[in-house]
């Protein structure tokens, strides 16, 4: 569709995004930068206990305080939304159809690690079970039959809490001081049950379960599932038993064949933390009542897709609810559609009669309920030939999944290493094991940094160990063009194997374009030579790696209006979680209509506003999503201008051209002329699909309400994306770094940093160089610092400070990083754009640990995150790792 | 005022951890309290002793007794001293740094008490094969002997009525105090082996709940600071004088034939034809 | 009573101007009284609702208090001097850069700038059990949560734990050790000056303190004797992150090297027991001995005997071995 | 905010069990005597303005180059004074704990967090947040401007901590290199970790600075 590069006037172009200039000056207002009459503060009262049954609540003596105001719990908020595993899948499942018009618009890509608000499953829609990978939904498919009731749903507050820190009850009161004090009044009486902080504890014979239903998560609900005596011995000796029994099984081709075609096998255990995701904003609320209508000021990261999901957890309908979040402060995955938190203080509100309420969350509660990153225990094999093919991949990752719902990222790293490896012959096996720590969801790059952080050190071993550049390696098993991958869920038994059993394929693929940009920008050829070499006490580690992950969705709708006053209006339903996405999709309708930007205004975050129906921000979507709906809303607002300035000015509506807020005709631009402003006025008289009297039927209903309130306002510019794509659509980057170890204590410095992205066509660099090294960095703190911590005898959080759980600060990365991208057009894409926020962290996070292994040697750093003592005492142990090889959590 | 000290568990259950030490100057004030009562008392009160003259009378009977009559052997007395050492050491470092006196007491405490546990099951064993297990015992039987001390207590010291055996009443009701406190003590001492580090057991301070470690704890300091007391009485009546011939027995091991007879029933506790010195 | 954080509990505020204002109301409110330097370490304690002091005593208005200034050769650092100034005074920078190093790798700018040379040396304990509030040996309780089976406890301490196996947190505190100074403290009308090294209290003598301040002692100031000025110092601080974090172990060392040779030295480790250690078994070990690869490997062996590692924190024991050597070798280019 | 916490339980303070005020009222008898168990009771109420030290509540506080008027409480922090008494929201509290930076404020022109900075404390010193660093007349500082022109940070919560520790450290340092730099302002955390653009517009700040 695009060419190779269009001379476009503001895409590519820097530009000051409209949101800055609040920002800098601070008068940005976040979530808890609002303050009303009367308001009044909730407190949570948390979980002491990683499992336990709620007996009694003695809250008399709290609720006698003068300036309390009540307590909220668990019987308070609505019947119990549908259950996890219930509703439709949507795209993305092998031989699956492209989803059907105005259902449930691709919100979940395949490989995306993305929660799908669907209408009709809003509390559902947070669960990270929803998210349809291909291999969740065969794993799913193909698991025991449904044995027992299906689990309940996740809810905000929990008379069975299910780990430590969960909320159970909040208090009301005039100050958060009193809310505080009266909650140390109350008392609680606990069952205790039995929980589980390390898998491996529960799988063994005897071990804990999770929950009372079981202790491994299994379609559509749990099972028990204990591992042989034998397994355990070998846990016991610290090495993984790949032969145990799985829960989730995936696969393609023959991997036997595999491994007996290759000339070099690696196999590797594996260890990663489970990480938060730790956004610097947390969750806070505020909400009242104001006839009949609940307004809620919260912190998420979609604003359309937000609606349906905060509804449902307060028990009601979409168009009772004004959602207001122009600004959130970071999100990660972590508040896909906002927080089912944020139903507490809607609900206290309720209770008070629509009093403001105020629900403030301390770093302590975010640091609880603000939602993590599964860590794996696994193993891993790898089947190369000489040249450095890969034959065959074996994996079996075990998920600490949390105690609500499967998770499934390790399943996505498993696809994920089908697209980046092209593997002929691969299987992956799974478990997600209960655990009662705070519950995952999807976090940048679900499944995808893990990847990075597994399968990528192994290539470069396999590099060294058969003598092939590292870039090479790459390049000869990366995938190009549509490229295919996937795993497919095995057969049932006796079944024919069908000739073609369907798999996925991409949009596009320039990996290997962005790792010979990337070999030039770096030096590579020159700078690789220094790999290994040591100076004094310090050995310098040189690396390439790759990452890949989702890069849009499709299907959703665009919104803008050209008003009296000649401004173009541009309504977006995206979040403003700050990857300038609101603003650069933005312009694409600004762009198709040659309008200069200053003359145009976005409107955003309050579904008061009119917004319309938009992708969740996640995924990576939001930039492929939208620049296809606002191209389809641009051209609609392009050929009702160009109809307009025909019924006035004569002619065919395809001889106008436009620039500069006028519509002429062609090649005249200093001709008879209309400006916009007229052209407003024009579809105001005109009405009818001028001025949104008429609007197309395939729209989501959120932009049909949203068109009608701004009805009659000037010329509407409204479509829905309806743009074909033949594949899904995935980003890529190629990362080099340079690592300085020393090797005394065993402390490592970062000293370069190059990420080179496949996104496409660039929309706006200031943006995607920090989203490059944005998503570097987080994978760097993946790898060097990150973690949660818990005591495993009273299954009670340990690292709850920034301090103790790391994320990496201004000096734990290079002083200067760089960045490029192969601007190379996606051909789904009418602009060619593609996703950036998650391909970019799994690369950051691989190539340090290649780095890494390139100074201190293969196979001696197995888990994550590295810090300095690993290094040390492995290297003082001659290179053998020292550590605790599958103990989760330390 | 509080006797225990409260804490909240991870769990936010709320446990005890320790007695108060308040309780602590509690028994070191009510034992030496006792102490200048007592003493007072005595000083005012009339000592009540058999009369010399009686004294005469049953040594001219009792010719068959020895001049030197073996109290406590030299086992028994070994124990004693052990015993001693341990619990003034157990004392000195336990209380010492509660009093303000700041060392590193933790491990003379558990060696100190360690010396204990061995020497009280040496003890048990011992008195139970080989010494006269029941004679320190206080049982109904002792009822009326009781009854009979407090009278003559009371300066009714003509009274007739059944007079010590081998351990004077007081004694055995102090033993008796001892043993329950003693055992006490270094059970819960014991299990807090667990609690620390040493070289004989590997610390693990998960081998009980929260709530059974809560009574533990104030078990080991109640008898701690109950031992105080004890301490305090026993040194006090070790140094009255009219008791010192128990007190030189307990280092030289014999009486002399007229305390022998001086303060006891020979009937309760024969000493008459016996071939030579008892085995301790 | 369950848990609640992040909400300060009410408290009385004094904030008196002079130091004898100060040690009138500490000594009517004893131990009621909570004394706030910069405060780094008093708001995390008063934000957990761990300890609610009855009065707070802010020291920030005693200005006597604040200042570095020339004592024969030597430096008086006033104990509310902020980190930022230790770190930048010129002074300490040409008379003893160990102790500006130290001061410069203390968590973060900010806190530098309000944190203080008092409030730095007589900061709590940082294990995180105790931090939680838990009812451990050190909050007046009958257990060790971080040294059990199961205990995560890759931060403790590898040498002279007694029941209780949290560390001394301070970069500062083995500079001025290894500086020899000594710490001003009054009491009422008491002055008393204690060398640094006995300011610092491990759990065996007193399990619930990290140093000798009683409630109604002030830290007032720390003196510095001209001794170690201008001899061979050495700082090193490893942590996992480079900013806002605590040393996992740090060494301060101080040498006298006359020609290549060691005459006299002070070397000091933190983090690796609850008070800074003094390593004088290498001190007596390499005194008069060649400043080479050979003494230094010696000293690395001397340096860790005696230490008891718990299950995360072996690491400790080949990370002090590598400091101690880093410390003699200084700038010289042999390697281990 | 509760406006009366402390006036509202003289000496029993919430979460001070009467156990517990019992217990200490007989403690400070035992060691202290009589006299001072009476002045005690005096001094935990709210009649102790005439002791050295004591504070008022009702102070004076020069922010943004005004002198505003302010009712703290004794347990008060800076953050909170400025977001909840004086509706200064461009401050942020990201942690409340002094780990990340976002509530940085100058306080005379040191970058203090003011999470972490008793109200009190600041009485008589010269308070910015960023609400003040732009020029009456809507002029953005330098450095603000440089944010603006590299278009710097991401969701931009951690900025005004991020502007403030800058403005404060280019007045020690109006000419740092890129390392001392990051040195200088990396006591504040980006989530997004848009580090190197921070320090890319951070560096022109400075330029800027100087040229101004």
């Amino acid at each position: 569709m695009a060419d190779s590069k269009p001379p476009y006037k503001l895409i590519g172009q820097n530009y000051t995004t409209p949101d800055l200039v609040a920002k800098v000056t601070g008068k940005a207002r976040y979530a808890e930068d609002f303050r009303a009459d009367g308001m009044v503060f909730v407190k949570l009262l948390l979980s002491p206990r990683p499992h336990a049954r709620v007996v009694s609540v003695d809250a008399s003596a709290a609720l006698a305080m003068p300036g309390v105001h009540g307590i909220l719990r668990a019987s308070d908020f609505p019947a119990p939304p549908p259950p996890p595993g219930a509703p439709p899948r949507p795209a993305g499942a092998p031989g699956a159809p492209a989803p059907p018009a105005g259902a449930a618009p691709a919100g979940a890509p395949p490989a995306g690690g993305v929660a799908a608000p669907v209408a009709g499953a809003p509390v559902a829609a947070q669960s990270g079970a929803q998210r349809a990978t291909p291999a969740t939904a065969a794993a799913n498919t193909t698991a025991a039959p449904p044995a027992g009731p299906p689990l309940a749903a996740e809810i905000a507050l929990t008379d069975e809490p299910l780990y430590e820190g969960e909320p159970i009850l909040a208090v009301c009161a005039d100050s958060e001081e009193l809310a505080a004090d009266a909650i140390e009044k109350i008392h609680i009486e606990f069952e205790p049950l039995p929980f589980v902080i390390d898998p491996l504890e529960s799988l063994r014979p005897g071990g804990p379960n999770g929950r009372t239903e079981g202790n491994v998560f299994a379609a559509p609900n749990m099972k028990t599932l204990k591992w042989t005596a034998a397994d355990m011995a070998m846990i016991d000796q610290g090495k993984f038993p790949s032969g145990a029994e799985a829960i989730d099984n995936l696969s393609i081709g023959d991997i036997e064949k595999g491994f007996k075609e290759a000339d070099l096998i690696i196999e590797r255990d594996h260890q990663q933390q489970t990480t938060p995701h730790m956004p610097l904003e947390s969750r806070t609320a505020m909400a009242f009542w104001k006839n009949g209508k609940l307004y809620l000021h919260g912190s998420t990261q979609s604003v359309a897709r937000t609606v349906a999901a905060l509804a449902g957890w307060v028990g009601i309908k979409q168009d009772e609810l004004v959602l207001i979040s122009e600004y959130t402060g970071g999100g990660f995955g972590s508040k896909i559609p906002g927080a089912q938190t944020m139903a507490i203080p809607a609900l206290m509100s309720k209770k008070l009669q629509g009093r403001p309420v105020m629900m403030r969350i301390s770093r302590e509660e975010e640091t609880y309920i603000g939602r993590t990153r599964p860590g794996y225990t696994g193993w891993v094999k790898m089947g190369f030939k000489k040249d450095g093919r890969v034959t065959a991949i074996d994996a079996f990752l075990i998920e600490q999944s949390g105690p609500y719902r499967r998770q499934g990222d390790n399943a996505t790293t498993a696809n994920l290493a089908s697209l980046c490896y092209q593997v002929p012959n691969m299987r992956f096996r799974g478990i997600s094991v209960a655990t009662n720590t705070p519950p995952p969801t999807s976090q940048r790059a679900p499944g995808g940094l893990q990847a990075g952080v597994l399968f990528e050190p192994m290539i470069s071993e396999a590099a060294r160990k058969l003598g092939v550049d590292e870039v090479a390696i790459r390049k000869l098993n990366g995938p190009s063009g549509q490229a295919v991958f996937g795993l497919l869920p095995p057969l049932p038994p006796g079944a024919p194997v069908p000739a073609n059993r369907p798999r996925q394929k991409v949009t596009s693929a320039f990996i290997n374009e962005a790792l010979d940009k990337g070999a030039a920008m770096f030096n590579w050829e020159e700078r690789k030579k220094r790999s290994g070499q040591r100076v004094g006490s310090k050995i310098t580690g040189v690396a390439v790696a790759t990452g890949a992950y989702t890069a849009g969705s499709i299907g959703v709708d665009g919104l803008c209006i050209v008003q009296p006053d000649g401004k173009l209006i541009i309504h977006q339903g995206i979040g403003n979680l700050g990857t300038h996405s609101l603003s650069d999709t933005a312009r694409v309708i600004a762009e198709m209509v040659n309008m200069p930007w200053e003359q145009c205004e976005v409107v955003w975050g309050d579904t008061s506003k009119g917004l319309p129906w938009s992708s969740i921000q996640a995924g990576s979507q939001t930039t492929y999503a939208h620049t296809r709906a606002n191209y389809a809303t641009g051209m609609d607002l392009r050929k009702k201008i160009q109809e307009i300035a025909a019924k006035d000015m004569g002619g065919k509506p395809e001889d106008y051209d436009m620039a500069n807020a006028k519509v002429f005709r062609k090649g005249a631009p200093g001709g008879r002329s209309m400006t916009f402003g007229k052209v407003a006025e024009r579809a105001i008289q005109l009405g009818g699909v001028y001025d949104g009297h008429e609007v197309p039927k395939e729209l989501n209903a959120m932009t049909k309400g949203a068109a009608a309130s701004l009805v009659g306002m000037g010329l509407m510019g409204v479509a829905r994306d309806n743009l074909p794509r033949d594949g899904q659509t995935y980003s890529f980057l190629a990362a080099f770094a340079e690592v300085e170890v020393d090797v005394e204590t065993g402390v490592y410095t970062i000293v370069d940093y190059l990420g080179v992205a496949d996104v496409g066509t660039v929309m706006h660099p200031h943006s995607l160089g920090g989203q490059i090294h944005g998503g570097g960095i987080q994978g760097i703190g993946h790898v060097r610092s990150q973690k949660l911590v818990y005591d495993p005898h009273y299954g009670a959080a340990l690292a709850k400070r920034l301090h103790h759980n790391k994320p990496p600060t201004m000096l734990d990365i290079p002083l200067k990083m760089e960045w490029a991208a192969v601007e190379l057009p996606d051909p789904s894409n009418p602009i060619g754009a593609k996703g950036i926020g998650e391909p970019s962290i799994g690369g950051g996070g691989a190539v340090i640990m290649c780095a890494l292994a390139a100074a201190v040697g293969d196979g001696v750093l197995r888990r994550t995150p590295v810090h300095p003592e690993m290094i040390a005492t492995a290297l003082a142990n001659g290179g053998k790792p020292t550590y605790e090889p599958l103990t989760s959590f330390i | 005022m509080d006797f225990l000290t409260w804490a909240r568990s991870p769990w936010g259950d709320t446990i005890a951890t320790h007695i108060s030490w308040s309780l602590f100057w509690a028994a070191l004030v009510g034992g030496l309290l006792f102490l200048l009562g007592h003493g007072g008392y005595m000083l005012f009160s009339q000592h009540r002793r058999r009369d010399p003259a009686e004294v005469d009378r049953m040594e001219a009977e009792h010719k068959g007794l020895p001049a030197k009559i073996e109290r406590h052997g030299i086992v028994a007395r070994m124990f004693h001293w052990i015993m001693a050492a341990s619990m003034l050491t157990l004392l000195l470092t336990a209380f010492l740094p509660i009093v303000g006196i700041q060392f590193a007491w933790v491990q003379w405490h558990w060696i100190a008490g360690m010396l204990l546990t061995v020497s009280i099951l040496f003890h048990i064993v011992h008195a139970t094969f080989f010494m006269d297990f029941w004679s320190i015992w206080v049982g109904p039987k002792d009822i009326p002997e009781m009854k009979i001390e407090m009278m003559r207590e009371m300066g009714r010291e003509d009274l007739a009525g059944p007079r010590p055996g081998k351990y004077p009443l007081g004694n055995r009701l102090y033993h008796l105090a001892v043993v329950v406190a003693g055992l006490v003590v270094i059970a819960s001492g014991v299990l807090m082996m667990w609690r620390i580090r040493n070289s004989i057991t590997v610390r693990n301070p998960y081998i009980m709940s929260d709530l059974a470690w809560s009574f533990t704890y104030v078990a080991h300091g109640l008898m701690g600071v109950g031992f105080v007391g004890l301490v305090i009485a026993h040194i006090y009546f070790a140094l009255r004088p009219e008791k010192l011939w128990i007190t030189k027995a307990m280092v030289f091991g014999f009486i002399t034939r007229r305390e022998y007879l001086e303060f006891h029933d020979p009937e309760r506790w024969a000493q008459e034809n016996k071939p030579g010195p008892k085995v301790a | 009573m369950p848990p609640i954080r992040d909400v300060m509990p009410a408290f009385e505020l004094f904030q008196p101007a002079t130091v004898a204002d100060t040690l009138g109301i500490l000594d009517r409110h004893g131990a009621d009284a909570w004394i706030m330097a910069g405060g780094m370490d008093t708001f995390d304690w008063l934000k957990d609702r761990i300890a609610r002091p009855k009065v707070v005593v802010d020291l920030s208005a005693v200005t006597e208090l604040r200042g570095i200034k020339d004592a024969g050769g030597g430096i008086e650092i006033g104990a509310m001097t902020t980190l930022t100034e230790v770190a930048n005074n010129g002074l300490v920078q040409e008379r003893f850069p160990l102790l500006a190093q130290a001061a410069l790798l203390v968590a973060s700018p900010q806190i530098r700038n309000q944190g203080t040379a008092g409030g730095n040396v007589s900061q709590d304990a940082r294990c995180w059990y105790y931090r939680a509030g838990w009812p451990c040996y050190r909050a007046g309780g009958n257990i060790c949560y971080a040294d059990t089976p199961t205990s995560v406890n890759r931060e403790h301490a590898i040498f002279d734990a007694d029941r209780c196996v949290a560390v001394n947190p301070s970069d500062t505190a083995p500079a001025l050790i290894a500086l020899d100074a000594s710490m001003v403290v009054k009491t009422g009308g008491q002055d008393r000056v204690i060398p640094a090294e006995e300011f610092f209290v491990g759990p065996g003598v007193d399990i619930t303190r990290l140093t000798m301040l009683m409630p109604g002692d002030l830290l007032t100031a720390i003196r510095i004797p001209a001794t170690w000025a201008g001899k061979a110092h050495y700082f090193e601080k490893v942590r996992d992150r480079q900013v806002w974090d605590f040393p996992l172990v740090n060494i301060a060392s101080a040498m006298n090297v006359s020609g290549s040779t060691i005459a006299d030295s002070r070397m000091v480790v933190n983090g690796v027991a609850a008070r800074p250690y003094r390593l004088t078994a290498v001190e007596a070990a390499i005194k008069g001995k060649a400043r080479d690869k050979a003494t230094a490997d010696m000293a690395a062996e001397i340096a860790v005997r005696g230490a008891a590692p718990l299950r995360h924190n072996a690491y400790k024991i080949p990370l002090v071995k590598a400091l101690v050597k880093r410390a003699i070798r200084g700038d010289a280019e042999w390697t281990s | 905010m509760s406006q009366d916490g402390m006036a509202d339980a003289p000496g029993l303070q919430p979460g001070v069990s009467r156990r517990n005020f019992i217990k200490s009222v007989i403690a400070a008898g035992a060691t202290v005597g009589a006299s001072a168990y009476l002045f005690r009771t005096t001094i935990m109420g709210q009649n102790d303005s005439n002791l050295p030290g004591s504070v008022e509540r009702l102070i004076t506080l020069d922010i943004n180059g005004q002198q505003r008027r302010v009712d703290v409480l004794k347990n008060e922090t800076l953050a909170s004074t400025l977001r909840y008494k004086l509706g200064l929201t461009g401050t942020k509290i990201g942690c409340d704990r002094a780990e990340c930076g976002a509530c940085t404020v100058l306080v005379d022109d040191v970058p203090h967090y003011s999470c972490s900075v008793l109200t009190h404390t600041v009485r008589g010193k010269k308070i910015v947040s960023i609400e003040g660093l732009a020029k009456p007349d809507g002029t953005l500082h330098p450095v603000q401007q440089a944010v603006v022109a590299g278009q710097g940070f991401q969701c931009a919560f951690c900025m005004p901590g991020f502007v403030m520790a800058t403005a404060g450290f280019l007045k020690t340092n109006p000419n740092p290199s890129r390392e001392q730099l990051a040195h200088g302002i990396s006591g504040n955390l980006c989530r997004c970790a848009d580090y190197n653009k921070i320090l890319d517009c951070m560096m022109h700040a400075a330029e800027l600075s100087r040229g101004a």
